[in-house]
């Protein structure tokens, strides 16, 4: 089952302004470098993003926020950001603010077939708002529904073609979950091998939710808080 | 008058041996340098770590391996990584022992507020909503009045809250307090600040009973 | 008629490059030895792996390596291990092209039974029930009649239901049905056998539009 | 954080007649042979056991049934198991048979604080009985609820002391989720190492959920279904 495609402009076809598309990565951290750049060259617009953060001004997302590209963004943090301030306190973008957890849970059922869970997270603040609560065992829970989108590309350190990913460290975080919800997810990895070069008891996630992947390049990785301790 | 760290030094004494514990951005960060002898206690951070060590050493950082605070970490040995629906997993399903958070406001009911200003500040809830529903043992790490000198120890809270009555205990730069029926219960007054002052600084309710005894760090 | 293998080489015609298949136990497992030339398929089972090879080298068989029906079997280069929430989060989610099961009785709504004979026979769902819930492809691999000669394509099941409106084709060992809104269109004939011989076997309405032509095996 | 104990009797302290356990496995894969020894050996009764099967009438789960131990199964398929249907149909041992993708998602519910969720697995068989039914994306769904466990007894490859598994092959099954569920959670190893001897990239289940770990002895690892090629 060979997933495998030439490069990001071949990952990317078919991705169309107006269109939904779940972004991987915790702050600059396992995002998809090669697919935004090629997001920007694209120039679509009128996109709705849904990814944990925003990225900051000059990297990330925010390279597709400074084009105005984004329509809508659905996210859990966008601190790091001025011009996503900017733009959200205008009102030019819009923004759907979602408890972490249940940004993360909320792209799992997608990929899951699970249309909706209780949570306690939000509930008695804005986010709970227009949702339906239920108790169980004496506490409040709202009602959240799955998300899911046309297109969801993550980042790997390892892949096969296959479509078989592992990833490494913190890079982890929403990847996996946004693989499994993508109607078509685009993986880029640091490392693409051969099926069978991956430990199939090691794999993150399966080839089954990843539709295309290819060998990304020129990899920035770029550290928002260096902080260390001195050499000695 | 405490400082912040301070503050980090005092909620340390409240780790328990085996607990995982959740610190959040600024203040609560700061707990993982007080950690007492001989308790032994495993960091998680909600991007995907369990077992969170201290910042590497210059030229050994990792772009893929860092906390919930964007910064550059180590992992110890025993650490795993894991997916952000895992690690909320941990935390929904309050397998956390404490978490300790940062506040602009807390009321006498339990509330917390701190993640929007209408209109001015929106950086977004983050974790906080889900560890706030979630964890049964939440202590806040603040300043008790903002820059003004207006107190953020409150009736009720102004701001958009982040979760409701979820917070037992708080400890501030003048206090350490705990959230009870009637009020805020005055458990300890910081070093060289009088329950006078504290009272002046606390716009919620306030109960003291008895002789309030000094925090010792 | 059809042999039960014949029945497997009759539903792996219907396999497209792609694919990602679950098996059931029984006549749908046969369906990995007739895969078409040029097609390449991946096999899922529910108990926690994709890319399922065939049964290992005697003296090769490992005891964490099984399939579903708790045979030993062999990973496939590229194959992958998982828990039975993400398992089951392949076939809810569709990300599974087509299932292939078994069944005691079929009816014309596509609905169907296999997992319990009130009073008799209790061996439980297994995965069945989330597999034929959650498929949009569904094809039941079953005989047309049980062995007293009453038929298992009805105009309603009399068995406990595993999943309501599901079932969209069914190949048996006498016919090739596709499930419409009047009933069982028939589709192909088994070598050999009449319109009229199914016509017999089958209880529910079959729909015979045209010549039916003979199955190609 | 040392989840260590000595031994299995260590690790079974406080298991008490009419409790409700978890026991992870699929058929005889992956099973917690040694706990369900002194399970037998503690002569404890009346227990809930939540198990995806009952085991076979000489092993696994079938050794408590034959003492008569379990008072309520909970279970997804028990057809391999003929004392269990005798139990189950004379009336003597109670059955709740649940769609196996339900029973690992309420399982995994149990463990990550969501209460309840909607699946479309069981809507309009005996399965739904008495649960809400409620449509999404014009589909029907039903509500199911967590499960949990006074123990949960899980069994993994490897552990480390900090109570870090990793499963091998197709023995991971029901484990991981079931570890997360229960109140205290036990886990048997093939191999108990140190901390930081297992990468921290390859773990399955993290120490957070495992309470009690010990290294396991003696695994039979009983074949049910042995098929093989021959060696040509």
């Amino acid at each position: 089952m060979n997933k495998k495609v030439a490069n990001v402009e071949e990952a990317c076809q078919g991705i169309e302004s107006g269109m939904t598309l779940m972004l991987g990565g915790f702050g600059l951290c396992g995002i998809p470098e090669n697919s935004i750049s090629e997001l920007v060259n694209l120039n679509v617009t009128g996109l709705t993003c849904i990814s944990n953060n925003a990225g900051v001004d000059d990297f990330g997302l925010g390279l597709l926020l400074q084009k105005k590209q984004i329509k809508k963004m659905i996210s859990s943090y966008v601190g790091e950001n001025d011009e996503f301030e900017r733009q959200m306190l205008s009102g030019e973008l819009e923004v759907d603010l979602i408890p972490q957890g249940s940004l993360a849970e909320r792209c799992r059922a997608g990929g899951a077939g699970i249309p909706a869970f209780y949570t306690p997270a939000g509930y008695g603040t804005e986010v709970a708002e227009g949702k339906e609560v239920r108790e169980f065992n004496g506490k409040p829970h709202i009602l959240e529904s799955a998300l899911t989108a046309d297109f969801a590309i993550v980042k790997a350190w390892k892949g096969d073609t296959a479509g078989n990913l592992v990833f490494k460290g913190t890079a982890r975080n929403f990847n996996p979950m946004m693989a499994m919800a993508g109607k078509i997810t685009i993986a880029e990895v640091e490392e693409l091998v051969e099926p069978g070069e991956l430990n199939p008891n090691e794999i993150h996630t399966a080839g089954i939710f990843v539709q295309r992947i290819f060998q990304g390049k020129g990899y920035e990785k770029r550290i928002e808080q260096r902080t260390v301790r001195p050499k000695n | 008058m405490l400082s912040k760290s301070q503050i980090a030094q005092r909620i340390a004494q409240e780790l328990q041996n085996g607990w995982y514990v959740n610190l959040g951005i600024g203040i609560p960060t700061l707990v993982a340098n007080y950690i007492p002898e001989g308790i032994d206690v495993e960091f998680q951070s909600e991007n995907g770590i369990l077992g969170m060590g201290p910042f590497p050493v210059e030229g050994t950082e990792d772009a893929d391996l860092i906390n919930a605070g964007k910064q550059t970490i180590t992992a110890l040995p025993g650490a795993v990584f894991f997916d952000s629906a895992t690690s909320f997993a941990m935390i929904r399903g309050q397998h956390v022992q404490l978490t300790v958070l940062g506040a602009m406001e807390v009321s006498q009911n339990g509330d917390i507020a701190n993640w929007k200003i209408p209109g001015k500040m929106v950086k977004g809830m983050g974790g906080a909503m889900d560890l706030v529903a979630s964890a049964d043992n939440i202590i806040v790490a603040m300043m008790h009045t903002n820059r003004a000198g207006a107190s953020k120890i409150l009736k009720n809270c102004s701001l958009p809250l982040t979760g409701v009555g979820c917070v037992k205990k708080i400890v501030t730069n003048l206090a350490v307090l705990e959230v009870v029926k009637e009020g805020f219960k005055l458990i300890e007054r910081a070093p060289g600040v009088s329950v006078e002052e504290i009272q002046q600084a606390t716009e919620g309710d306030l109960i003291i009973e008895g002789d309030i005894p000094e925090m010792k760090l």
